[in-house]
């Protein structure tokens, strides 16, 4: 029997060495990257400790680890950037502690307690959810340390306190532009909805693209809900579609969203999906092939800018490098907030932590890969976002699509 | 309107499939051992995984994935009643205990997993790569009918494996062996029946069906992520107790059951009273009828 | 005091008892046989209320019990042993039989969280008269030893010791010598005799006849769900018909 | 009894035990004992998570709606909590094993769903019946959860809770009651045979249960700051089930430690990374392998160290005491 068990023992590792040479493929290592942009307003700090420690906050294991990996990746990234480059003086080394919230808020305050109370961190980002941002921001906020949400799109986050920034958009600054541009390009007048009815993100998505099309007084034939998690959607699709609508309004994360475009397909339904920021990761256009023609997404990162920003382009390049994947809106958003403490540091030239909320809420026009960037009085952020649209493959602003479509009519 | 009904019917046949699928591999356990494997989720997530990492990096043809994937499942089964169910059976512990350590086990399945993602794609989701399946759907005009090749590949595929199952148990000496564990433990080890051999087939096998229904799930949805247990481990617990427990017959009617309700209730009270439709009537068929529709009565239960 | 009257009990198709008659008088001990199957237990089952006839009337004191819940029957005051021994094993030997005493506690839950004067008096008693049971059955030795853990003639003797601890005035005992050797049967005997005299009634299940003689004043003969014969030990014992279904099944 | 929080934090924090993380452990402890209630009397319920859930929901739209105290909102929280499992119970108490798990996970999973869409029934009440013409009401905010709860408990009260009821749980299980409990566990129906009012005796423990899930629920809303639905879900049922599994439940000190441990371990094991997961399933895994009785079981120790004996000095093991 012992014998039987050692067997068994070696027919279950031989699995893993097989997944382990099937990943062997590593990339090559090289540091010949672009300068991103540095922020030129401040000079070199001159008065910083040899280390830095900022805490970061993502759900790192269970199924929020689809999205918080992705932001780890994305601060390792800049934070490695920020050190090779000096961007905070000679000798001066930012550390990033990470700590996994497994997309729960009792772990979150752990997480959070231990990083600003025990650790004494200079700055947090994260966490992931808005849920658990509600539940571990305060401790933050209570401890004059300024947390950063850098997907937390949720109604409130800010007004926690004068601490609490975040530098993703809400969705209501992203959607009703995006509605308006697609009924003037598509003459919309009636259009199914479906969103996630558990999640933070999603309802707040689905509150927006009511309102805006109620604005426009659009139709809503019908409304749909699912759970996050769900892969099928075929039901609630057949309903949707039976009513003949001129366009699907869907308020999904990127998981959902996929399968919602596949299954749309499928069920021959070819006209436009409008959605919300959920919506823009590379993985849609991956998973989802030529179904994703058509798709409209309002977004606060545009990922295939035919003329991008020269921070974007040079994110983009730098996370494909290193991790061999297109970086998503999360990843784009995580990146942009470790430089942004990173220059908060740097023009505060100082590891005090009002001084260096202080030199945050103080930036302005950065040049990140979301755009120019800067806050408002509420520590939200401020700049553009973009209607998107699936064409030909790839990300493309609405705009200008819809001028080429025009300018080819004529 | 009757295009809409018949295109209902045909989603609840492909989701109801999945289910049951899932269902049977719990069910086989249950019906044998009478302890619940919650690790089986893991299983399923983990046959999708194979799956992925055979068709997509090795580029092997679907078929070869199918087998590893069943294969490696079925392995990980064995091993998990050797770690996680043999001790605590030999030590007479309640079955609550070994519920338990299953659930440990499933924790540090999941884990590995992602572990395995993050090293072999560096995030962790991946989809499988788009040209194993036909993706035209076949359209019947007359009746409004879509079925795309992959769900149409999961109807017949449960189909199969539940009358190979079903053939297994009633008519080989090993499901016969099976039930006469199932039955009495004490009484098929007089009858010179090795008990524990057959527990290690049981095992194999439940996992090999798991491992095969996460392929197929994952040919339906294309992505696969260390998480994709957790949402059907609820929906295979309920379709299992919903048909009886221990039942294959009962898994994969429950499996059904639950899909129509599911999709029904979409269609009528709206799609966010779903699950609670689901459970309600879970609720009062266990009042009703608590072994569950096709469950043997307790007291036939040693 | 216990009077079954034209009771019947089916499953299905199986008639496990039909038409049965019975009657148990203050302070007399009753033995009911019959070869195995023919509905014994069922019969015990039915007066304490873990099975429910399917017609015809049981009065225990002229009330009707055989709606009643097991637990009401129980503090009625009608006590059982089980032919399978079938002991709180975790519990030891004393807290079975404190389990016993249920029915007599009134003190309250409040009460017992509050630690009330009145509950640690009505503790007090239950625990005395706990240890007279022990001692009266030759259980002291084992009192704190889990009831799994006892010697096999130990157990049987704590069934009865947790039957009479329920303070019970008709005590069911179905086939309490099953597995002891003649010697125990017979002191076992000596116990039951001694139940009478303590006020109470007993109808005693039993395949050994040498008990049956010893401590029956009369005996009913059940087969295929009928009484068959009923009568003294000795009339029984020499009834043709219970002859007959005796090798008849042989 | 700052003094005493503070004496034991310094002792636990450099194991990464922060005060946030002392206090989860202690609201869990109480979960843990509200599940060692029920496996003690031999019912395998799930329905823990939604007690909690309906304690968490009704203290905080009292202290936040209606600015109640605390300790009110407890008291009001516990008794709605009571009065919804004494009619659940009745029913479903009738069933067992597994079967029992699975109506009172679904009955958590109807709780949940009720959570996440009261808001629109409400919504679509007022706009059928009342003409209110409403685009949208809010009152527990469906998934969003009800958000910035004033966080109102503190460490010495779930001190001082813990303790009252270990004191009361102690006084519980030697009297009368405490010893039908571990019959109806045993023996359902010679219970009934001993005067037992099983029916009684299960519903009871039923409510008990449910009313100090829901005091645990009062006190986790009240330190997470945010109560969602998603926090009660079959995850946090399974959880409740592990405290007392793991802990053991032939004692009442089982299921508190069982809490404690479960919480503390993903906070311990933090400094392991990403491995901390794979950790977090192997601790289990191998506790309840090698300890099945739970961590609290003198005689599982007991074997598991005669055992160990034996291995590391090749001697044949003493005989037990006791047997079994």
């Amino acid at each position: 029997m012992k014998k039987f068990r050692l067997i068994l023992s070696v027919l279950f590792i031989l699995p893993l060495i097989f997944v382990s040479v099937v990943s062997a493929d590593e990339h090559d290592e090289d540091a010949d990257t672009p300068p991103i942009g540095f922020w030129e307003e401040c000079e070199t700090p001159q008065n910083l400790p040899d280390e830095l420690t900022i805490g970061a906050i993502f759900g790192l294991s269970e199924a929020v680890a689809v999205y918080g990996i992705a932001q780890r990746q994305a601060v390792e990234l800049a934070v490695a950037e920020v050190n090779a480059w000096g961007y905070l003086g000679e000798g001066v080394t930012l550390r990033v502690q990470f700590e996994d919230s497994a997309g729960n808020a009792q772990q979150a305050i752990a997480a959070m307690e231990k990083l600003v109370v025990e650790d004494g961190v200079l700055a947090v980002l994260g966490p992931t959810l808005s849920t658990e941002a509600f539940a571990a921001d305060p401790i933050a906020q209570e401890n004059g340390t300024v947390v950063m949400g850098v997907s937390n799109t949720a109604i409130g986050i800010t007004d926690m306190g004068d601490f609490v920034f975040r530098n993703s958009l809400p969705e209501e600054a992203v959607i009703p532009g995006t509605v308006e541009q697609a009924i003037d390009a598509l003459g919309l007048e009636r259009v199914g909805v479906m969103y996630g009815d558990d999640d933070d993100f999603t309802i707040s998505g689905f509150d927006v693209f009511v309102d805006a099309l109620d604005d426009n007084e659009i139709e809503i034939l019908s409304v749909e809900t699912f759970a996050r998690g769900d892969r099928d959607f075929s039901s609630q699709l057949t309903s949707l579609i039976a009513r003949n609508p001129d366009a699907l309004v869907v308020s999904a994360l990127a998981a959902e969203a996929v399968q919602i475009i596949i299954q749309a397909r499928e069920f021959g339904y070819d006209g436009p999906i409008i959605g919300g920021n959920g919506f823009n990761s590379p993985a849609v256009l991956d998973q989802s092939g030529e179904d994703a023609e058509g798709v409209i997404v309002g977004a606060a990162w545009n990922i295939g800018d035919p003329d991008p920003e020269p921070s974007s382009e040079a994110f983009q390049q730098a996370f494909v490098e290193e991790y061999g994947v297109a970086p998503d809106q999360f990843a784009a958003q995580a990146y942009t907030g470790a430089w942004l403490f990173a220059t908060a540091i740097r023009c505060a030239d100082s590891d005090d932590r009002a001084d260096i909320r202080d030199a945050l809420a103080a930036i302005e026009d950065f040049p990140s890969p979301l755009g120019l960037y800067s806050f408002d009085e509420n520590r939200d952020p401020v700049h553009d976002p973009i209607a998107q649209i699936v064409f030909e493959g790839a990300f493309l602003p609405l705009a200008s699509v819809i001028e080429g479509a025009a300018e080819s009519d004529e | 309107m009757d295009g809409i009904l018949l295109q209902q019917i045909v989603n609840v046949i492909s989701l109801g499939s999945i289910y049951a699928l899932f269902a049977l591999g719990y069910s086989l356990v249950f019906s044998v051992l009478g302890v619940l494997n919650l690790a089986h989720s893991a299983l399923f997530m983990w046959g999708a995984f194979i799956g992925l990492l055979v068709t997509d990096r090795l580029e092997m043809p679907l078929w070869v994935g199918l087998i590893a994937a069943m294969i490696v499942t079925g392995l990980l089964s064995v091993l998990l009643e050797l770690i996680a169910f043999r001790p605590l059976r030999k030590r007479g512990a309640a079955r609550i205990a070994q519920l338990i350590s299953s659930i440990g086990a499933a924790i540090l399945l999941v884990n590995i997993a992602q572990l395995l993602f993050i090293r072999v794609y560096n995030r962790v989701e991946a989809a499988y790569p788009r040209g194993l399946v036909p993706r035209q759907p076949i359209i019947i005009e007359e009746l409004g009918l879509r079925i795309t090749p992959a769900r149409l590949i999961v109807v017949i595929a449960a189909l199969v494996v539940m009358i190979l199952l079903q053939y297994l148990v009633t008519r080989t000496s090993l499901g016969q062996q099976m039930r006469a564990v199932a039955f009495n433990q004490r009484t098929a080890s007089l009858l010179g029946i090795n008990v524990n051999y057959i527990f290690l087939m049981t095992f194999f096998l439940a996992g090999a069906l798991g491992g095969l229904a996460g392929v197929l799930y994952a040919l339906i949805t294309n992505v696969v992520d260390p998480f994709i247990g957790q949402n059907i481990a609820l929906i295979g617990l309920t379709a299992i107790v919903l048909g009886g427990m221990g039942s294959i017959n009962g898994a994969v009617l429950g499996g059904f059951i639950v899909a129509g309700i599911q999709i029904i209730s979409i269609d009528t009270v709206g799609s966010s009273y779903r699950d609670a439709l689901v459970f309600l009537l879970l609720f009062a068929i266990l009042l009703i009828r608590p072994q569950g529709i096709l469950g043997q009565p307790e007291s036939t239960r040693a | 005091m216990l009077v079954l009257e034209n009771v019947s009990r089916h499953f299905g198709g199986l008639q496990a008892l039909s038409g049965v008659n019975l009657r148990v008088e203050p302070q007399r001990v009753v033995g009911l046989i019959g070869p195995n199957g023919a509905g014994k237990t069922t019969l015990i089952n039915n007066i304490s209320g873990l099975d429910h006839p399917s017609s015809g009337h049981i009065l225990f004191d002229g009330q009707p019990i055989h709606r009643r819940a097991p637990h009401r029957i129980a503090r009625a005051g009608v006590a059982r042993t089980y032919q399978n021994i079938r002991l709180f094993g975790e519990a030891t030997t004393f807290e079975n039989v404190l389990i016993g005493q249920h029915g007599q506690g009134r003190a309250s839950m409040l009460e017992a969280i509050a630690f009330w004067p009145s509950f640690r008096r009505e503790e007090r008693t239950l625990r005395e008269r706990a240890r007279e049971l022990l001692a009266q059955f030759d259980l002291m030795d084992v009192a704190d030893v889990p009831a799994a853990n006892l010697p096999y003639g130990a157990q049987r003797r704590l069934e009865m010791a947790r039957a009479l601890a329920t303070n019970p005035r008709l005590v069911l005992l179905d086939e309490p010598t099953a597995g002891m050797n003649p010697s125990e049967t017979r002191a076992l005997g000596e116990q039951i005799l001694r139940l009478p005299q303590m006020g109470l009634a007993v109808l005693v299940i039993e395949h050994d006849m040498s008990l049956i003689h010893q401590v029956c004043d009369e005996v009913y003969v059940l087969n295929f769900g009928q009484i068959i014969a009923h009568g003294t030990p000795a009339e029984v014992r020499d009834d043709p018909v219970v002859i007959e279904a005796y090798l008849g099944k042989e | 009894m700052d003094f005493l929080i503070e004496a034991i934090l310094s002792v636990v924090r450099p194991i990464g035990i922060t005060e946030p993380v002392l206090q989860f452990m202690l609201v869990n402890a109480i979960l843990g004992i509200s599940m060692y209630l029920l496996l003690r009397t031999g019912m395998f319920s799930l329905a823990n998570a939604g007690f909690m859930a309906i304690g968490a929901y009704v203290s905080v739209l009292l202290t936040k709606e209606l600015d109640f105290a605390l300790g009110a909102a407890l008291v009001v929280a516990v008794i709605v909590c009571a009065l919804i499992a004494l009619p659940i119970g009745l029913p479903v108490l009738r069933l067992r094993d597994i079967y029992l798990a699975i109506a009172t996970i679904g009955f958590g999973e109807v709780v949940r769903i009720f959570f996440l869409n009261v808001d629109n029934m409400i919504l679509s009440y007022l706009n059928t019946f009342q003409d209110a013409g409403l685009r949208r009401y809010e009152l527990v905010g469906g998934g969003r959860g009800v958000r910035n709860v004033e966080r109102l408990t503190e460490t010495w009260h779930l001190i001082v809770f813990l303790i009252v009821i270990i004191f009361l749980l102690t006084r519980l299980q030697r009297s009368r009651f405490g010893r039908a409990m571990v019959a109806v566990r045993q023996d359902e129906r010679v219970a009934a045979n001993m005067g037992i009012n099983v029916v009684y005796v299960k519903n009871m423990v039923f409510v008990l249960s449910a009313m100090l899930a829901g005091a645990a629920g009062v006190f986790n809303g009240h330190l997470t700051r945010i109560v969602t639905p998603e926090m009660f879900g079959f995850d946090r049922a399974v959880d409740i089930l592990a405290y007392a599994v793991l802990g053991g439940t032939s004692v009442w000190a089982g299921p508190i430690v069982g809490g404690f441990v479960l919480t503390a371990l993903p906070e311990v094991l933090r400094r392991f990374n990403e491995y901390r997961g794979v950790f977090n399933g192997l601790v289990l895994l191998l506790v309840i392998v090698y300890l099945p009785g739970g961590l609290i079981n003198p005689q599982g120790w007991r074997k598991l160290w005669a055992s160990a004996r034996r291995r590391l000095t090749g001697q044949p093991a003493q005989p037990e005491a006791g047997g079994g």
